[in-house]
Protein backbone atom coordinates (compact mmCIF):
# COMPACT_ATOMS: atom_id res chain seq x y z
CA UNK A 1 0.00 0.00 0.00
CA UNK A 2 2.15 2.65 -1.10
CA UNK A 3 1.32 6.28 0.09
CA UNK A 4 1.72 8.95 -2.21
CA UNK A 5 1.83 13.04 -1.99
CA UNK A 6 -0.67 14.11 -4.57
CA UNK A 7 -0.39 17.66 -5.67
CA UNK A 8 -2.81 19.15 -8.43
CA UNK A 9 -2.27 22.76 -10.07
CA UNK A 10 -4.98 25.05 -11.28
CA UNK A 11 -8.40 23.90 -11.94
CA UNK A 12 -7.51 20.36 -10.91
CA UNK A 13 -6.23 22.01 -7.34
CA UNK A 14 -9.92 23.30 -6.86
CA UNK A 15 -11.48 19.98 -7.67
CA UNK A 16 -8.82 17.77 -5.66
CA UNK A 17 -7.94 19.88 -3.44
CA UNK A 18 -4.33 20.94 -1.56
CA UNK A 19 -1.85 19.08 -1.77
CA UNK A 20 -2.53 15.64 0.37
CA UNK A 21 -1.81 11.87 1.08
CA UNK A 22 -3.30 8.80 -0.74
CA UNK A 23 -2.76 5.54 -0.17
CA UNK A 24 -2.89 3.49 -3.32
CA UNK A 25 -3.26 -0.57 -3.45
CA UNK A 26 0.52 -2.81 -3.99
CA UNK A 27 1.67 -2.20 -7.41
CA UNK A 28 -0.41 0.86 -8.56
CA UNK A 29 0.66 3.06 -11.40
CA UNK A 30 0.22 7.48 -11.62
CA UNK A 31 -2.90 5.64 -14.54
CA UNK A 32 -4.31 3.63 -11.10
CA UNK A 33 -3.81 6.96 -9.09
CA UNK A 34 -5.97 9.41 -11.88
CA UNK A 35 -8.36 6.69 -11.97
CA UNK A 36 -9.02 6.53 -8.60
CA UNK A 37 -9.52 10.39 -9.02
CA UNK A 38 -11.98 10.02 -11.77
CA UNK A 39 -13.66 8.00 -9.36
CA UNK A 40 -13.30 10.69 -6.25
CA UNK A 41 -14.43 13.28 -8.25
CA UNK A 42 -15.70 13.07 -11.82
CA UNK A 43 -15.34 16.37 -13.27
CA UNK A 44 -12.25 15.53 -13.26
CA UNK A 45 -12.74 13.58 -16.28
CA UNK A 46 -13.03 16.84 -18.51
CA UNK A 47 -9.47 17.62 -17.65
CA UNK A 48 -7.69 14.72 -19.09
CA UNK A 49 -6.79 16.81 -21.88
CA UNK A 50 -3.29 17.23 -22.10
CA UNK A 51 -2.84 16.16 -18.56
CA UNK A 52 1.09 15.59 -17.79
CA UNK A 53 2.00 13.72 -14.61
CA UNK A 54 5.10 14.47 -12.71
CA UNK A 55 6.67 12.03 -10.31
CA UNK A 56 8.98 13.64 -8.04
CA UNK A 57 9.24 16.96 -9.77
CA UNK A 58 10.26 15.16 -13.06
CA UNK A 59 7.27 14.00 -15.64
CA UNK A 60 6.39 10.78 -16.05
CA UNK A 61 3.63 8.62 -17.87
CA UNK A 62 0.60 6.96 -16.83
CA UNK A 63 2.40 3.61 -16.93
CA UNK A 64 5.22 4.74 -13.68
CA UNK A 65 4.89 2.82 -10.93
CA UNK A 66 4.47 4.26 -7.39
CA UNK A 67 6.56 4.16 -4.61
CA UNK A 68 6.34 4.94 -1.14
CA UNK A 69 6.42 8.52 -0.57
CA UNK A 70 6.39 9.98 -4.22
CA UNK A 71 5.12 12.85 -4.87
CA UNK A 72 2.49 13.02 -8.17
CA UNK A 73 1.69 15.80 -9.45
CA UNK A 74 -0.44 16.98 -11.59
CA UNK A 75 0.13 19.15 -14.23
CA UNK A 76 -2.51 20.85 -16.59
CA UNK A 77 -1.48 22.37 -19.98
CA UNK A 78 0.95 25.23 -18.82
CA UNK A 79 -0.72 28.96 -18.70
CA UNK A 80 2.64 31.11 -17.61
CA UNK A 81 3.82 34.28 -18.83
CA UNK B 1 22.02 33.89 -14.51
CA UNK B 2 18.71 35.17 -12.23
CA UNK B 3 16.24 32.71 -12.95
CA UNK B 4 12.94 32.98 -10.11
CA UNK B 5 9.89 32.56 -9.04
CA UNK B 6 8.88 35.27 -7.03
CA UNK B 7 6.05 36.45 -5.45
CA UNK B 8 6.54 40.58 -5.22
CA UNK B 9 5.85 42.85 -7.64
CA UNK B 10 8.72 42.25 -10.54
CA UNK B 11 11.22 45.35 -10.41
CA UNK B 12 12.70 44.95 -14.49
CA UNK B 13 15.43 47.71 -14.01
CA UNK B 14 16.94 45.61 -10.93
CA UNK B 15 16.88 42.66 -13.30
CA UNK B 16 18.63 44.69 -15.84
CA UNK B 17 21.06 45.54 -13.81
CA UNK B 18 21.45 42.01 -12.00
CA UNK B 19 22.33 41.10 -16.43
CA UNK B 20 24.02 43.74 -17.59
CA UNK B 21 28.11 43.70 -18.07
CA UNK B 22 30.54 45.98 -19.02
CA UNK B 23 30.80 44.00 -22.06
CA UNK B 24 27.15 44.10 -23.24
CA UNK B 25 26.28 46.19 -25.94
CA UNK B 26 22.52 45.42 -26.45
CA UNK B 27 20.10 44.18 -24.07
CA UNK B 28 16.47 43.28 -24.66
CA UNK B 29 14.38 42.69 -22.39
CA UNK B 30 10.26 41.33 -22.64
CA UNK B 31 7.65 42.22 -20.07
CA UNK B 32 4.53 40.58 -20.12
CA UNK B 33 1.81 42.55 -17.94
CA UNK B 34 -1.67 42.05 -17.32
CA UNK B 35 -3.64 43.38 -20.42
CA UNK B 36 -6.93 45.38 -18.87
CA UNK B 37 -9.26 43.42 -21.37
CA UNK B 38 -8.97 39.69 -22.67
CA UNK B 39 -8.73 38.73 -26.10
CA UNK B 40 -12.87 38.49 -26.37
CA UNK B 41 -12.74 41.55 -25.25
CA UNK B 42 -14.04 41.03 -21.57
CA UNK B 43 -13.20 43.65 -18.54
CA UNK B 44 -10.40 41.74 -16.51
CA UNK B 45 -10.37 42.53 -13.27
CA UNK B 46 -6.71 40.57 -12.59
CA UNK B 47 -4.85 37.34 -12.62
CA UNK B 48 -3.75 34.88 -10.39
CA UNK B 49 -0.53 32.93 -11.21
CA UNK B 50 0.31 29.29 -10.03
CA UNK B 51 3.59 27.59 -10.49
CA UNK B 52 4.73 24.37 -9.12
CA UNK B 53 7.91 26.30 -8.50
CA UNK B 54 10.43 23.50 -8.12
CA UNK B 55 9.84 22.38 -11.65
CA UNK B 56 9.10 25.99 -13.34
CA UNK B 57 12.92 26.67 -11.83
CA UNK B 58 14.53 23.66 -13.01
CA UNK B 59 12.62 24.35 -16.63
CA UNK B 60 14.42 28.00 -16.44
CA UNK B 61 17.30 26.26 -15.67
CA UNK B 62 17.37 24.18 -18.58
CA UNK B 63 16.22 27.22 -20.87
CA UNK B 64 19.48 29.14 -19.70
CA UNK B 65 21.19 26.25 -20.55
CA UNK B 66 20.14 25.78 -24.15
CA UNK B 67 20.77 29.45 -24.70
CA UNK B 68 24.28 28.93 -23.31
CA UNK B 69 24.57 26.08 -25.42
CA UNK B 70 24.20 28.27 -28.67
CA UNK B 71 24.82 31.96 -27.61
CA UNK B 72 27.36 31.32 -24.94
CA UNK B 73 28.05 35.45 -25.03
CA UNK B 74 24.39 36.02 -23.62
CA UNK B 75 23.82 36.70 -19.65
CA UNK B 76 19.95 35.81 -19.26
CA UNK B 77 17.45 36.39 -16.57
CA UNK B 78 13.98 34.90 -16.27
CA UNK B 79 11.75 36.06 -13.77
CA UNK B 80 7.66 35.14 -13.29
CA UNK B 81 5.69 36.40 -10.94
CA UNK B 82 2.79 34.17 -9.28
CA UNK B 83 -0.04 34.88 -6.44
CA UNK B 84 -2.53 37.81 -7.72
CA UNK B 85 -1.83 40.41 -10.09
CA UNK B 86 -3.62 43.30 -10.98
CA UNK B 87 -4.14 45.04 -14.48
CA UNK B 88 -1.03 46.50 -15.74
CA UNK B 89 1.66 44.75 -13.29
CA UNK B 90 4.36 43.05 -14.53
CA UNK B 91 4.03 39.14 -15.11
CA UNK B 92 7.29 37.50 -16.34
CA UNK B 93 10.19 39.54 -17.20
CA UNK B 94 13.11 37.75 -19.54
CA UNK B 95 16.30 40.06 -19.86
CA UNK B 96 19.05 39.08 -22.53
CA UNK B 97 22.22 40.97 -22.58
CA UNK B 98 25.17 40.34 -25.38
CA UNK B 99 27.71 42.11 -27.06
CA UNK B 100 25.67 42.72 -29.90
CA UNK B 101 21.65 42.57 -30.66
CA UNK B 102 21.37 39.66 -33.03
CA UNK B 103 22.38 37.41 -30.22
CA UNK B 104 20.22 39.15 -27.17
CA UNK B 105 16.51 39.23 -29.17
CA UNK B 106 17.17 35.74 -30.59
CA UNK B 107 17.93 34.73 -26.99
CA UNK B 108 15.39 36.93 -24.87
CA UNK B 109 12.04 35.33 -27.92
CA UNK B 110 13.47 31.82 -27.66
CA UNK B 111 13.83 32.10 -23.36
CA UNK B 112 9.98 33.43 -23.66
CA UNK B 113 8.75 31.32 -25.84
CA UNK B 114 10.21 27.98 -24.58
CA UNK B 115 8.94 29.30 -21.25
CA UNK B 116 5.07 29.38 -22.35
CA UNK B 117 5.41 25.60 -23.82
CA UNK B 118 7.45 24.18 -21.07
CA UNK B 119 6.74 25.77 -17.60
CA UNK B 120 4.63 24.15 -15.25
CA UNK B 121 2.71 27.61 -14.60
CA UNK B 122 -0.92 28.21 -14.53
CA UNK B 123 -2.70 31.42 -15.04
CA UNK B 124 -6.40 32.26 -14.36
CA UNK B 125 -7.80 35.33 -15.86
CA UNK B 126 -10.64 36.96 -13.20
CA UNK B 127 -12.95 39.30 -15.32
CA UNK B 128 -14.92 42.52 -13.59
CA UNK B 129 -18.09 40.23 -14.31
CA UNK B 130 -17.37 37.93 -11.54
CA UNK B 131 -16.25 34.57 -13.94
CA UNK B 132 -12.70 33.28 -13.47
CA UNK B 133 -10.89 30.75 -16.11
CA UNK B 134 -7.75 29.36 -16.53
CA UNK B 135 -5.92 30.00 -19.44
CA UNK B 136 -4.00 27.38 -21.49
CA UNK B 137 -1.07 28.79 -23.94
CA UNK B 138 -1.69 27.91 -27.70
CA UNK B 139 1.78 26.17 -28.27
CA UNK B 140 2.92 25.87 -31.94
CA UNK B 141 0.35 28.71 -32.85
CA UNK B 142 0.21 32.14 -33.29
CA UNK B 143 1.90 33.56 -30.21
CA UNK B 144 0.04 35.60 -28.02
CA UNK C 1 4.43 57.74 -30.56
CA UNK C 2 7.92 59.13 -28.48
CA UNK C 3 10.53 59.83 -30.99
CA UNK C 4 13.55 61.77 -29.60
CA UNK C 5 16.75 63.15 -29.85
CA UNK C 6 18.24 63.62 -26.03
CA UNK C 7 21.83 65.29 -24.93
CA UNK C 8 20.82 64.13 -21.04
CA UNK C 9 20.89 60.74 -19.75
CA UNK C 10 18.46 58.20 -21.21
CA UNK C 11 15.87 57.08 -18.56
CA UNK C 12 14.32 53.83 -19.84
CA UNK C 13 12.00 53.43 -17.51
CA UNK C 14 10.07 56.84 -17.84
CA UNK C 15 10.31 55.41 -21.72
CA UNK C 16 8.44 52.38 -21.02
CA UNK C 17 5.97 53.88 -18.53
CA UNK C 18 5.48 56.52 -21.66
CA UNK C 19 4.81 53.72 -24.23
CA UNK C 20 2.78 51.29 -22.25
CA UNK C 21 -1.39 51.37 -22.33
CA UNK C 22 -3.74 49.01 -20.31
CA UNK C 23 -3.91 47.19 -23.85
CA UNK C 24 -0.74 46.13 -23.70
CA UNK C 25 0.53 42.70 -22.54
CA UNK C 26 3.66 42.60 -24.34
CA UNK C 27 6.83 45.25 -23.96
CA UNK C 28 10.22 44.34 -25.89
CA UNK C 29 12.71 46.88 -25.08
CA UNK C 30 16.21 47.04 -27.11
CA UNK C 31 18.84 49.35 -25.22
CA UNK C 32 22.07 49.54 -26.89
CA UNK C 33 24.86 50.39 -24.43
CA UNK C 34 28.83 51.71 -24.46
CA UNK C 35 30.85 48.78 -24.38
CA UNK C 36 34.11 48.52 -22.53
CA UNK C 37 36.15 46.68 -25.30
CA UNK C 38 35.75 47.47 -28.68
CA UNK C 39 35.65 44.50 -31.33
CA UNK C 40 39.33 44.43 -31.73
CA UNK C 41 39.34 43.94 -27.97
CA UNK C 42 40.77 47.80 -27.42
CA UNK C 43 39.48 49.28 -24.27
CA UNK C 44 37.13 52.10 -24.50
CA UNK C 45 37.04 54.99 -22.67
CA UNK C 46 33.61 56.33 -24.20
CA UNK C 47 31.92 57.17 -27.46
CA UNK C 48 30.83 60.73 -28.81
CA UNK C 49 27.63 60.60 -30.68
CA UNK C 50 26.46 63.61 -33.24
CA UNK C 51 23.49 63.88 -35.22
CA UNK C 52 21.61 66.01 -37.58
CA UNK C 53 18.99 66.19 -35.83
CA UNK C 54 16.01 67.28 -37.74
CA UNK C 55 16.91 65.10 -40.13
CA UNK C 56 17.38 62.04 -37.23
CA UNK C 57 14.03 62.70 -35.94
CA UNK C 58 12.35 62.76 -39.58
CA UNK C 59 13.80 59.43 -39.97
CA UNK C 60 12.23 57.96 -36.76
CA UNK C 61 8.65 59.13 -37.74
CA UNK C 62 9.65 57.38 -40.65
CA UNK C 63 10.93 54.40 -39.11
CA UNK C 64 7.04 54.84 -36.81
CA UNK C 65 5.12 55.49 -39.94
CA UNK C 66 6.26 52.02 -41.20
CA UNK C 67 5.59 49.98 -37.88
CA UNK C 68 2.13 51.27 -37.56
CA UNK C 69 1.36 50.56 -41.54
CA UNK C 70 1.66 47.24 -41.00
CA UNK C 71 1.16 46.51 -36.98
CA UNK C 72 -1.28 49.26 -36.22
CA UNK C 73 -1.86 48.16 -32.42
CA UNK C 74 2.27 49.05 -31.44
CA UNK C 75 3.14 51.87 -29.50
CA UNK C 76 6.74 52.63 -30.06
CA UNK C 77 9.66 54.77 -28.64
CA UNK C 78 12.52 55.78 -30.23
CA UNK C 79 14.86 58.02 -28.18
CA UNK C 80 18.80 58.20 -29.37
CA UNK C 81 21.40 60.15 -27.05
CA UNK C 82 24.38 62.12 -28.40
CA UNK C 83 27.17 64.48 -26.79
CA UNK C 84 29.83 62.37 -25.18
CA UNK C 85 28.36 58.93 -23.34
CA UNK C 86 30.75 56.72 -20.50
CA UNK C 87 30.60 53.04 -20.35
CA UNK C 88 27.96 51.54 -19.34
CA UNK C 89 25.56 54.40 -20.44
CA UNK C 90 22.40 53.66 -22.76
CA UNK C 91 22.77 55.19 -26.34
CA UNK C 92 19.85 54.16 -27.66
CA UNK C 93 16.42 52.78 -26.66
CA UNK C 94 13.38 51.55 -28.70
CA UNK C 95 10.63 50.08 -26.98
CA UNK C 96 7.55 48.57 -28.27
CA UNK C 97 4.55 47.80 -26.71
CA UNK C 98 1.42 45.52 -28.16
CA UNK C 99 -1.22 43.48 -27.39
CA UNK C 100 0.16 40.22 -28.13
CA UNK C 101 4.43 39.78 -27.82
CA UNK C 102 5.00 38.66 -31.88
CA UNK C 103 4.47 42.23 -32.96
CA UNK C 104 6.47 43.80 -29.84
CA UNK C 105 9.61 41.98 -30.88
CA UNK C 106 9.00 42.79 -34.52
CA UNK C 107 8.58 46.09 -34.32
CA UNK C 108 11.50 47.04 -32.12
CA UNK C 109 13.29 44.56 -34.24
CA UNK C 110 12.72 46.46 -36.96
CA UNK C 111 12.82 49.71 -35.61
CA UNK C 112 16.63 49.32 -34.18
CA UNK C 113 17.65 47.92 -37.41
CA UNK C 114 15.98 50.95 -39.57
CA UNK C 115 17.56 53.16 -36.83
CA UNK C 116 20.87 51.73 -37.70
CA UNK C 117 20.66 51.62 -41.38
CA UNK C 118 18.83 55.11 -42.46
CA UNK C 119 19.32 57.69 -39.35
CA UNK C 120 21.87 60.14 -39.84
CA UNK C 121 24.12 59.95 -36.70
CA UNK C 122 27.08 59.27 -36.11
CA UNK C 123 29.28 57.58 -33.31
CA UNK C 124 32.82 57.87 -32.53
CA UNK C 125 34.99 55.67 -30.29
CA UNK C 126 37.42 57.10 -27.82
CA UNK C 127 39.89 54.29 -26.85
CA UNK C 128 41.84 55.03 -23.42
CA UNK C 129 45.24 54.80 -25.49
CA UNK C 130 43.97 58.03 -26.60
CA UNK C 131 43.05 56.97 -30.30
CA UNK C 132 39.33 58.26 -32.01
CA UNK C 133 37.78 56.58 -34.30
CA UNK C 134 34.43 57.23 -36.23
CA UNK C 135 32.88 53.79 -36.76
CA UNK C 136 30.59 53.42 -39.04
CA UNK C 137 27.16 50.71 -39.40
CA UNK C 138 27.94 47.50 -41.23
CA UNK C 139 24.45 47.43 -43.20
CA UNK C 140 23.35 44.42 -44.72
CA UNK C 141 25.61 42.17 -42.94
CA UNK C 142 25.34 40.47 -39.90
CA UNK C 143 24.00 42.69 -37.52
CA UNK C 144 25.68 44.57 -34.51
CA UNK D 1 27.03 83.42 -57.07
CA UNK D 2 24.49 81.46 -54.46
CA UNK D 3 25.51 81.49 -51.06
CA UNK D 4 24.85 78.03 -49.51
CA UNK D 5 25.14 77.18 -45.67
CA UNK D 6 27.66 74.10 -45.39
CA UNK D 7 26.97 71.48 -42.82
CA UNK D 8 29.31 68.74 -42.29
CA UNK D 9 29.30 65.69 -40.03
CA UNK D 10 31.31 63.08 -38.31
CA UNK D 11 35.13 63.12 -39.70
CA UNK D 12 34.16 65.34 -42.16
CA UNK D 13 33.28 68.22 -39.53
CA UNK D 14 36.81 67.65 -38.14
CA UNK D 15 37.83 68.74 -41.28
CA UNK D 16 35.37 70.95 -42.69
CA UNK D 17 34.50 73.14 -39.58
CA UNK D 18 31.55 73.81 -38.03
CA UNK D 19 28.76 75.15 -40.05
CA UNK D 20 29.27 78.06 -42.06
CA UNK D 21 28.69 79.95 -45.12
CA UNK D 22 29.96 79.00 -48.74
CA UNK D 23 29.14 81.41 -52.07
CA UNK D 24 29.51 79.10 -55.51
CA UNK D 25 29.37 80.54 -58.92
CA UNK D 26 26.51 80.67 -60.85
CA UNK D 27 24.64 77.23 -62.09
CA UNK D 28 26.82 75.37 -59.26
CA UNK D 29 25.39 71.79 -58.18
CA UNK D 30 25.97 69.67 -54.90
CA UNK D 31 28.73 68.03 -56.96
CA UNK D 32 30.14 71.87 -57.32
CA UNK D 33 30.36 72.33 -54.08
CA UNK D 34 31.89 68.73 -53.29
CA UNK D 35 34.80 69.43 -55.71
CA UNK D 36 35.30 72.95 -54.17
CA UNK D 37 35.75 71.73 -50.61
CA UNK D 38 38.33 68.89 -52.01
CA UNK D 39 40.40 71.64 -53.73
CA UNK D 40 40.13 73.16 -50.09
CA UNK D 41 41.08 70.08 -48.04
CA UNK D 42 42.41 67.27 -50.03
CA UNK D 43 42.08 64.90 -47.24
CA UNK D 44 38.00 64.97 -47.64
CA UNK D 45 38.58 62.60 -50.99
CA UNK D 46 38.88 59.43 -48.55
CA UNK D 47 36.49 60.10 -47.18
CA UNK D 48 33.88 59.97 -50.46
CA UNK D 49 33.19 56.56 -50.21
CA UNK D 50 29.47 56.09 -48.93
CA UNK D 51 29.73 59.85 -48.75
CA UNK D 52 25.30 60.91 -49.18
CA UNK D 53 24.22 64.88 -49.16
CA UNK D 54 20.96 66.56 -48.38
CA UNK D 55 19.52 70.22 -49.63
CA UNK D 56 17.52 71.41 -46.86
CA UNK D 57 16.99 68.11 -44.83
CA UNK D 58 15.96 66.10 -47.84
CA UNK D 59 18.80 63.32 -49.32
CA UNK D 60 19.73 64.90 -52.88
CA UNK D 61 22.64 63.85 -55.81
CA UNK D 62 25.08 65.52 -56.82
CA UNK D 63 23.41 66.54 -59.55
CA UNK D 64 20.75 68.35 -57.62
CA UNK D 65 21.48 72.85 -58.38
CA UNK D 66 22.39 74.99 -55.47
CA UNK D 67 19.87 77.81 -54.60
CA UNK D 68 20.62 81.02 -52.44
CA UNK D 69 19.93 80.00 -49.03
CA UNK D 70 20.05 76.24 -49.68
CA UNK D 71 21.49 73.97 -46.14
CA UNK D 72 23.68 71.48 -47.88
CA UNK D 73 24.54 68.67 -45.54
CA UNK D 74 27.20 65.98 -45.75
CA UNK D 75 26.49 63.07 -44.43
CA UNK D 76 28.92 60.06 -43.92
CA UNK D 77 27.99 56.47 -43.33
CA UNK D 78 25.95 56.75 -40.25
CA UNK D 79 26.73 55.23 -37.22
CA UNK D 80 23.95 55.29 -34.62
CA UNK D 81 22.54 53.14 -32.71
Amino acid sequence: MPVVRLVAFARLRELLGEPRAIALPEGAKVGDLWETLVREEPRVTALARGLRFARNEALCDAETPLREGDEISLLPPFGGG
Amino acid sequence: MLLEIVCDPIDLRSIESAVLAPGCGGIVSFCGTVRERADDGRAVEGLRYEAHEAMARASFREIADEVRATMPEVRLAIVHRIGALNVGEIAVAVVAAAPHRAEAFAAARFAIDALKERSPIWKQERYCDGERLWLENRCGEEPR
